[in-house]
């Protein structure tokens, strides 16, 4: 029993087994090289990462609080994957940064709050797990400790995600209030549409929006991501995206199947919100931080289109999307990151003719963005295909019009970047830099996984096989 | 009306006015200690309810803890005796309007809907019940949140320290 | 307490939501701020006791929700103040008001 | 014959490329990838060719089917018929002469002749693609080469231009996009899956209100790409500023990719919705043809005089298609090979003319007749055949159009018969009036005296586009009968399916 | 008459020249190419003549001529029964058409070889001779109204290209650009014309297409019963397909191309403004002719009084004209004029008359002759003058004595003086007038007296007026290349009227009565003599005498001097209508309105986007404001509203 338990468990087990022996190694030795663990925890994340694969087993344990199933497993691998490639990322900025070890202590705990909020099967977990992962990312903004911004972000982050966990939380009192229970599969069973359920649903939805920086509860997304180390920026836009999302359309597809068409109407209207909002803020923006989190709220409105899709397409197009995007996103602010670090320059205007100088990183760059636009043969444009494609299967054209429109906003503004890169030229251009192995190795997996994964059929396949419809 | 009743409405009267001036007072330490006074009543209001267990949590981790932490912050960053800046008032009249029609809603919202009690048995928040259940792997049981609260406990812990603590001027 | 309906416990509950709702907008004092968040997470609290008291006494779902709030509500003061005193060093300000230097 | 090949080609070529060092041999594998290219699409004619004598009368040939997102139905599915084959000949060659055309590129020439491999990558994918899904992705992958060829290579306002074309293209693709899921959620009416398949729609009857809805989304979204007026804005700015190469291929190719579309996607899968549209196509594609004319002949840059009569010429296209007459839609499909050959040229030696003088304005040149006098051939041979002068492709495309349109007996459609004749005249107009400035006349500057003329790889080119323009001209029967099964199948579809009519 | 494929070669022999000439005339065969040209178009020339003998031989023991296609190949099919068909086709007009052509485009390239001698781009020229020959040889060979389109518009390239060929040359290039634009305008006309005719014959082939338009057929009856602006759409086809022809044959008001189109050298002015391209207007009508007879009325009396007009109006410029070139082109345009209202001239007075197609053929082929003959004499003028203008020249009789006598013919010729060639077929026009509509006939008449005083005029003020004069350092009259053509040619001038023409070609191919012209030739010769004195007492010496007479005449001389005007008309229109007020308005309104309103689009989201920015307000109470606000409106909307 205990062999299938630790089983079951195996993927947070392992990421709080590197948590504390990073305390150990913190707690115990007084000298070590930064490099050194640096290595050793990307090596590590690696482990976790294949360890991952090893097969699965439907189970659920702690009577009903937490499940896992082949899904699950596979989603918390994705973020594995990201987490990994953030990492290899965070290189350069880390091996100037004293407290590594606390970052890592930070982030991988925040992992496992996501791995926990994924495989909730109440919502006291659910809470648990959304906090464990927030309050962390809330130090971690804050992580560029002599830099004001970076301490503004984390304030603008702490207060706006109390505020929101508060009306989530009222959110979920009061729907225990009305169903009496916390688990997901009972209160699925008790909701009966009536006006306060609604109103609870709202409240939840909120703090599920929030997270997942839907207009009109993203404000605080741009600043968070501009204050922050471009590190925890990338890491809130891929990895706690994602994650939220992974649980949102499952709280959305079996939760709360009963307020089905409900829910369709208000992220219809989110859906086109923000889609429309961010792409009309990232129209003017001249730094690329702030860009990509507006992109990024953008991105999510496309997301919110699939999951109104209601069918396993829909689900399946959401992970997979999320799975390209975090190559994708990834790939952009890998770039930001190096550049931030070695030279700290981070406005577009300081990319031209970065081209010249540093052919390899603009590439890069390019490509992601590409993705992010949803530009064949990029993996983005199957994603984003895809989305839509789920998104239409309601017969909802109008919508699918707007958000068809809104992807040639937002190739404006990537192809804005793109043109400073490649086509523009400045008297100081950014010069060559090196580009360290690990952060190499993250592009390579980036560039590689924005090429193959729209060309190979089967990842989508394999998505699909286990995603789940209304 | 019983006195358990009258108990109950003074406690509520109190938390709330409480509550209403440490929101409006305009000096922060006063702010501070009507929360103080606030969340006593609220732990006032469970041992009301019988829940006596969470009752002194409440004092312990509210009383004990948060306000003080609030006050030793308070002293921090700030010269006492000067009154907080006034709210900026375009600001302030949305506030009001949006906590208003949000109170009307909400409790539109709690009014219509009747609450029907389900279960018929009585509580047992006795602390003995609650260890048990807080240790328990089986049905009911609390083992799995406690543990991952202890992360979140240990990941605050180490995230308070990073930030706040002050780190020596690098060799300069 | 049986002659206590369960909406005026509810009404208290909500009223407090709303005072801290109100004291998040408007108090420019960041440590203030963070002083209304735990009077709308205490709301909540009352919510779940009551509720769980009043409507669903057989098991302590509510009971141990609003105990997991405090603890959390302890953590998340903790990280709040932590990172307003790393911005009252750098600012040399907590007026929120101060802490826009990233917008648009 | 294994079709993927002809997409494999370019894009082995263009790594190959990517890894080659020095600028010759960077070019010389391009001219080598090109040039396999070239030979597969010959060889796919003579395949095509025998199969058809052999009496294989299937729609598509060569078909190759590989599921691709099994889940949604979406096959990697190609196929030939003689339309695509003519496409992809044209393709071949119009590659073939822009790799021939760039050997003076010299900044980032790696970057350049990868992106142009990639370009027809796309192209063949376009033109051999029998599932929409695919057609769609082909459609799109071309949009960055080309945003980034205008503007890293590009001249004058570039990076505005690039983005037009970006933006715009697009916004047609947004609309194809759409279009498209209509189709797609409209299929599987008998309880079969959605499918995205071309053969398999093909099958199908759409309501005809469906046909209503879903028929605009395609056919503008393609018609952008084949500059439907009045979405043709991104052309005089995207071919005149995009390198020349960029041009030839923008307007030789691209262009057409819109045009097959609205023929292979729009017009066949929605037959009853064609003929309900086809006056409001008529009254755009007329439009497009003389205001597009008379546009050009005020133009003062020898660029934009081409891009601008692209509009005019592939107004006739959309003219074509809109008349839904056999020979029509027979002489659609000629304008587009016939016009991808010609703007191939014209630009070809606008280039040339460019990278000599460094001008294009019509006022500061004159005289290069004399001077250099290959150069000034192929800009006349381009020139006349862009009037519509026998013995050159455009003739026989312009003449056929114009037959079959006439085939549509109603007044309205005669009347823009007539006035989409009426622009051969306002055609020769603006073309003499540039051949007469640069062609002819005195030498206007003494500098340009000195100047050479054409290099070999340059004469190749022209030499190369030239021969399919007369080729065409001379002998149009071979294109005749290797459209005539295509355009047939679509006729006879079109006719079958009437439920309006 | 089997195995006549051969007749492909006469046009094909011509093409191959262009070929080997354009690819390898500019260096490698520079020398030779004079030699290739003229040795290949000599095999056409002596390939048409014995075909002529042959077909003509046939006629006469076959009792009538027929039709025969030795040679059809499908180019182009549109659809069933719709394709144009590369064939060539012998009936009377096109073999004695091919003659023509042939025939004086040998004499040009004989001519040539001395007259364009030492041109650096001899081969060039030569080429595009062959290229101009193969045209005009397939375009009277056609048996396809496409394929007459196709070359037809061949021709207008040659000679647009032959026109320019002194590219350096501004007013060659402005000349060479009006002569395609106006053709093409009227090519217009004419391309629509064939769709109307085609589409309702069902048909593009000639043979067919005329069976079905004449005879009680369906066809018939679905072209006549559709119609146009009360007009029957056979008569808009065939008024269409007149139009093209008036284009190219230079009639009224589409002539102006043809003065300018002198900027040519003068050898090609005598082969294509002169001799042969500018009678494909008149020969497209001869082959449409069953068709236009049948048809209404009307169309044909547009036909003639175009052609009446223009052959009165260019008589009256040419009168006034001192640019040798200009007279002759536009005496070309008159005598065309004539050929034209010669074939309007059937049922014009509402009884059959068929005088007229067989008169205007038969002044066809003499007018080549003739005003071939003219224009190489002006060429042989010019080479020694080095000057177009009249006031340049005087006195040349002694300088140039075989020059002065071949223009001597010509000019008797063209003014119709017996026995010259021109006397027999103006006649023959005249009396075809005579009968059908008398007040053409008049026009005519007092034409054929201007055409005299004109020509004469032309002939005292170059050879006679002045003394003597010496010009050039030449020594010698010209090179024997240049002097044979002149011979030939002339000869031809004075026999050409011999050949009994009306035997052979008629509508119908049945042989001619042959009318007797006898005393009905008094008139015309009496006036055309009178034109000549008046012409000798004005110029055949220097004197003031002309200067009065154009004083005396006032604005009508400066009127007809600047021939009427229809330049600038036309200039008007074009350069200040279509440019300022649909080309420059169209270029405007792409620029500023389509695409202004594509950037509009682009600057409303910008202007959107910049409104909205202060929702981002970097303070965070605005953002947890806005977010509870966001809750409440979601709330109320989803609850309350859309329930």
């Amino acid at each position: 029993m205990w062999a299938g338990f630790i089983f079951s468990l195996r993927q947070e087990l392992i990421v709080t087994g590197i948590i504390f022996l990073l305390l150990f190694i913190k707690v115990g030795a007084t000298e070590y090289k930064t490099a050194v663990i640096l290595n050793l925890v990307n090596g590590l994340l690696l482990a976790n990462f294949i360890l991952g694969f090893i097969g699965c087993q439907d189970s659920i344990l702690f009577s009903g609080m937490f499940h896992t199933n082949k899904l699950l497993v596979l989603e918390k691998n994705i973020l594995n994957l990201g987490t990994l490639i953030i990492s290899l990322q965070a290189y350069d900025w880390l091996k100037g940064h004293r407290q590594v070890l606390e970052f890592y202590l930070l982030l991988l705990a925040t992992l496992v709050g996501f791995f926990f909020m994924i495989s909730a099967g109440n919502l006291l977990m659910f809470y648990l797990g959304l906090e464990l992962s927030t309050i962390p990312l809330a130090a971690l903004s804050s992580f560029d400790l002599e830099k004001r911004q970076s301490s503004e972000a984390a304030m603008k982050f702490i207060m706006s995600s109390a505020f929101s966990s508060a009306l989530l939380l009222f959110g979920i009192s009061l729907l225990y209030g009305a169903t009496g229970t916390l688990d997901f599969d009972t209160i699925g069973q008790r909701l009966d549409g009536s006006a306060f359920q609604l109103f609870a649903f709202i409240l939840l939805l909120s703090g599920f929006a929030f997270k997942i920086s839907v207009v009109p509860f993203h404000l605080w997304t741009a600043d968070v991501y501009e204050g922050s180390p471009v590190t925890v920026s990338a890491y809130l836009s891929v990895i706690s995206k994602g994650a939220v999302f992974f649980v949102f359309i499952q709280v959305l597809y079996t939760v709360f199947k009963p307020l089905a068409a409900n829910w369709y109407r208000i992220l219809v209207l989110l859906s086109i919100l923000t889609m429309v909002t961010g792409n009309l803020f990232a129209l003017r923006q001249d730094k690329l931080k702030r860009l990509l989190a507006f992109s990024s709220i953008a991105q999510s409105g496309f997301i919110l289109a699939g999951i109104t899709g209601s069918s396993r397409t829909g689900d399946a197009s959401v992970i997979y999307f999320i799975l390209v995007y975090i190559f994708s996103n990834l790939g952009a602010f890998g770039v930001v990151s190096l550049i931030s670090a070695q030279t700290g320059k981070e406005g577009i205007d300081d990319y031209k003719g970065l081209y010249a100088t540093n052919p390899l990183l603009s590439w890069v760059m390019a490509i992601s963005l590409f993705s992010l636009a949803g530009i064949p043969p990029t993996a983005g444009f199957f994603g984003k295909f895809f989305l839509l494609m789920a998104g239409v299967g309601k017969g909802n054209y109008v919508f699918i019009g707007i958000a068809a429109l809104n992807m040639v906003i937002s190739l404006y503004y990537y192809l804005r970047v793109i043109k400073a890169i490649f086509m523009e030229s400045q008297p100081e251009p950014i010069g060559k830099l090196t580009i360290p192995f690990l952060p190499n190795l993250a592009f390579l997996i980036c560039v590689a996984g924005i090429i193959m994964t729209g060309l190979m059929g089967w990842v989508y396949d394999y998505i699909y096989s286990l995603s789940i419809g209304l | 009306m019983s006195a358990s009743a009258v108990v109950f409405y003074i406690l509520s009267f109190f938390i709330l006015a409480a509550g209403l001036l440490a929101v409006a007072s305009r000096k922060i330490f006063r702010s501070a200690i009507w929360l103080l006074f606030s969340l006593t009543g609220i732990a006032g209001l469970y041992f009301w309810l019988q829940m006596e267990f969470i009752a002194a949590v409440q004092i312990v981790v509210y009383v004990g803890g948060i306000v003080v932490l609030i006050i030793f912050s308070i002293f921090l960053t700030q010269q006492s005796g000067k009154d907080l800046p006034a709210p900026v008032r375009s600001r302030a009249i949305f506030s009001v309007l949006a906590a208003g029609a949000g109170f009307m809603l909400t409790w539109l919202m709690i009014r219509r809907y009747g609450f029907h009690p389900v279960g018929q048995g009585t509580i047992d928040a006795s602390v003995g019940n609650i260890g048990a259940q807080m240790l328990s792997t089986s049905e009911h049981g609390y083992v799995l949140p406690f543990e991952v609260i202890s992360i979140l406990l240990l990941a605050a812990m180490i995230g308070c320290i990073v930030i706040a603590i002050k780190t020596k001027p690098e060799d300069k | 307490m049986n002659q206590v309906p369960l909406s005026h416990i509810l009404f208290v509950s909500t009223a407090l939501f709303f005072i801290g709702m109100y004291g998040l907008f408007t108090r420019r004092n960041m440590i203030t701020m963070l002083m209304s968040v735990e009077l709308i997470l205490n709301s909540v609290n009352i919510n779940f006791i009551a509720f769980n008291k009043y409507l669903y006494p057989e098991k302590l779902e509510g009971v141990f929700f609003s105990l997991f709030i405090i603890a959390i509500a302890a953590a998340e003061a903790a990280v709040a103040i932590a990172i307003i005193i790393n911005l009252y060093r750098n600012l040399r300000s907590i007026d929120v008001e101060d802490a826009n230097e990233m917008k648009f | 014959m294994n079709l993927s090949l002809l997409v494999l080609a370019p894009l082995i070529t263009a790594v190959a490329v990517l890894f080659c060092r020095g600028l010759n041999r960077v070019r010389w594998v391009s001219l080598a990838g090109a040039s396999v290219q070239l030979v597969l699409s010959f060889g796919l004619l003579a395949l095509y060719w025998k199969e058809r004598a052999a009496g294989n009368d299937a729609a598509m040939l060569f078909e190759y089917r590989h599921a691709w997102y099994l889940p949604l139905n979406i096959w990697y599915h190609i196929g030939v018929d003689g339309i695509s084959v003519a496409m992809i000949l044209l393709t071949a060659i119009v590659m073939e002469a822009a790799i021939l055309v760039s050997w003076s590129i010299k900044t980032m020439s790696k970057e350049f002749f990868t992106l142009l491999l990639f370009l027809s990558a796309g192209a063949y994918g376009f033109f051999l693609s029998l599932d929409l899904f695919t057609l769609f992705f082909f459609l799109e992958v071309s949009v960055i080469p080309k945003f980034l060829l205008i503007g890293v290579w590009g001249s004058g306002k570039k990076e505005y231009s690039a983005m037009k074309l970006a933006l715009m293209l697009t916004s047609g693709s947004a609309l194809v996009f759409i279009g498209l899921l209509g189709l797609y959620y409209h299929t599987g009416g008998a309880g079969g899956p959605h499918t995205f398949d071309w053969v398999t729609i093909s099958q199908m009857q759409f309501p005809a209100e469906v046909q209503r809805v879903f028929f605009p989304f395609l056919f503008a979204g393609f018609g952008i790409f084949t500059a439907l007026f009045p979405f043709h804005t991104w052309v005089p700015d995207g071919h005149s500023s995009a390198p020349t190469a960029a041009s030839m291929f923008l307007a030789g190719i691209s262009m057409k990719l819109g045009g097959y579309g609205c023929l292979r996607v729009a017009v066949f899968l929605m037959p009853d919705a064609a003929r309900e549209y086809s006056p409001l196509i008529i009254l755009l594609a007329t439009i497009a043809i003389v205001y597009g004319a008379f546009a050009t002949m005020m133009q003062k840059d020898l660029k934009y005089i081409n891009a601008y009569s692209s509009i005019s010429h592939c107004g006739f296209i959309l003219l074509g298609i809109g008349m839904l007459t056999r020979t029509a839609i027979a002489g659609a499909v000629m304008q587009m090979i016939s016009h991808g050959l010609m703007t191939a040229l014209f630009f070809a030696a606008i280039g040339m003319i460019y990278d000599r003088t460094h001008t294009r304005l019509v006022g500061r040149l004159g005289g290069l007749l004399k001077i250099m006098p290959f150069i000034s051939t192929i800009f006349v041979i381009a020139g006349l055949c862009s009037l519509g002068l026998p013995g050159l492709s455009g003739f026989v495309a312009e003449i056929t159009v114009f037959m079959g349109s006439w085939q549509h007996a109603g007044e309205m459609y005669r009347l823009a018969t007539i006035l989409a004749c009426a622009s051969i005249v306002i055609t020769a107009v603006y073309i003499l009036r540039a051949t007469g400035q640069v062609i002819m006349g005195p030498v206007r500057e003494p500098q340009y005296n000195g100047l050479a003329d054409a290099t070999w790889n340059e004469k190749l080119a022209g030499i190369l586009l030239g021969a399919g323009i007369i080729a065409i001209g001379v002998a149009p029967f071979w294109l005749n009968d290797l459209l005539a099964s295509g355009v047939g199948s679509i006729m006879d579809h079109a006719e079958k399916t009437s439920i309006i009519k | 008459m089997p195995n006549d494929a051969y007749i492909a070669l006469i046009p094909l022999l011509p093409l191959a020249a262009f070929v080997v000439l354009g690819l390898f005339g500019r260096k490698s065969l520079l020398r030779l190419s004079g030699i290739i040209g003229t040795g290949a178009v000599l095999i056409s020339t002596g390939l048409s003549l014995w075909t002529a003998y042959r077909y003509f031989a046939a006629c006469l023991s076959d009792g009538a001529c027929r039709l025969i296609t030795p040679l059809k190949v499908t180019w182009l099919t549109f659809s069933p029964g719709l394709s144009i068909d590369l064939s060539v086709i012998l009936d009377p007009i096109s073999v004695m058409m091919i003659v023509v052509v042939s025939f004086v485009s040998l004499m040009v390239h004989v001519f040539s070889l001395g007259y364009m001698k030492g041109e650096t781009r001899f081969g060039t020229y030569y080429a595009f001779l062959g290229l101009f020959t193969f045209s005009m040889l397939g375009l009277v060979l056609s048996g396809n109204i496409f394929e007459i389109y196709i070359f037809w518009e061949l021709v207008g390239c040659s000679s647009f290209l032959l026109i320019g060929y002194y590219f350096d040359r501004p007013s060659a290039v402005a000349a060479a650009k009006k002569a395609f634009i106006v053709t093409r305008f009227a090519d217009l006309g004419f391309l629509v014309g064939i769709l109307i005719l085609s589409f309702h014959a069902e048909t593009l082939d000639f043979h067919t297409l005329i069976q079905r338009l004449t005879g009680p057929s369906p066809q018939l009856a679905s072209i006549t019963r559709a119609s146009f602006l009360g007009i029957s759409l056979l008569s808009w086809g065939l008024v269409l397909v007149f139009i093209g022809g008036a284009g190219k044959s230079a009639l009224f008001p589409l002539h102006i191309w043809l003065p300018d189109a002198m900027e040519g050298p003068t050898p090609v002015s005598a082969l294509i403004h002169a001799a042969t391209m500018v009678v494909a207007g008149v020969y497209l009508v001869a082959r449409l002719y069953p068709v236009y007879m049948f048809a209404d009325p009307a169309v044909l009396r547009v036909v003639l009084y175009v052609g009446a007009f223009s052959a009165l109006f260019a008589a009256i410029v040419a009168c006034v004209q001192t640019d040798i070139k200009r007279v002759l082109a536009y005496s070309t345009m008159s005598q065309i004029g004539y050929m034209m209202f010669a074939l309007g001239t059937f049922q014009a007075a509402g009884e059959e008359n068929t005088l007229g197609y067989t008169a205007s053929m038969f002044h066809l082929f003499t007018h080549a002759f003739f005003k071939a003959l003219l224009f190489l004499c002006a060429g042989v003028i010019i080479h020694r003058v080095h000057s177009n203008e009249m006031k340049d020249m005087g006195g040349l009789r002694k300088l140039l004595p075989l020059t002065h006598g071949c223009f001597l013919i010509a000019c008797l010729a063209i003014a119709g003086i017996p026995p010259f060639s021109g006397f027999f077929s103006k006649e023959e026009i005249l009396l075809a007038a005579f009968h059908a509509n008398k007040f053409v006939f008049a026009v005519g008449l007092f034409t054929s007296g201007l055409t005299a005083f004109y020509m004469f005029r032309l002939y005292f003020s170059v050879f006679w007026r002045r003394q003597s004069q010496d010009v050039g350092s030449h020594h010698g009259e010209a090179p024997l290349t240049m002097k044979i053509p002149l011979v030939i040619l002339a000869a031809g001038a004075i026999f050409a009227g011999f050949v009994p023409f009306s035997r052979w070609v008629t509508y119908d191919g049945a042989p001619g009565k042959g009318q007797g012209i006898g005393g009905f030739a008094i008139a015309p010769v009496m006036l055309a003599l009178l034109g000549m004195l008046l012409a000798g007492f004005f110029y055949q010496k220097e004197s003031a005498r002309p200067a009065k007479a154009a004083a005396a005449l006032g604005g009508l001389y400066k009127f007809a001097y600047h021939k009427f005007y229809i330049d600038e008309v036309y200039s008007f229109i074009t350069k200040k209508i279509i440019f300022n007020f649909i080309g420059r308005p169209a270029a405007w309104i792409d620029r500023n309105i389509v695409d202004g309103f594509m950037n509009l689009l682009a600057g409303v989201t910008a202007r959107i986007s910049a409104r909205i920015k202060g929702f981002q307000s970097g303070r965070v109470q605005d953002y947890a404001l806005y977010f509870f606000a966001g809750v409440a409106a979601l709330a109320v909307l989803f609850i309350y509203i859309y329930t």
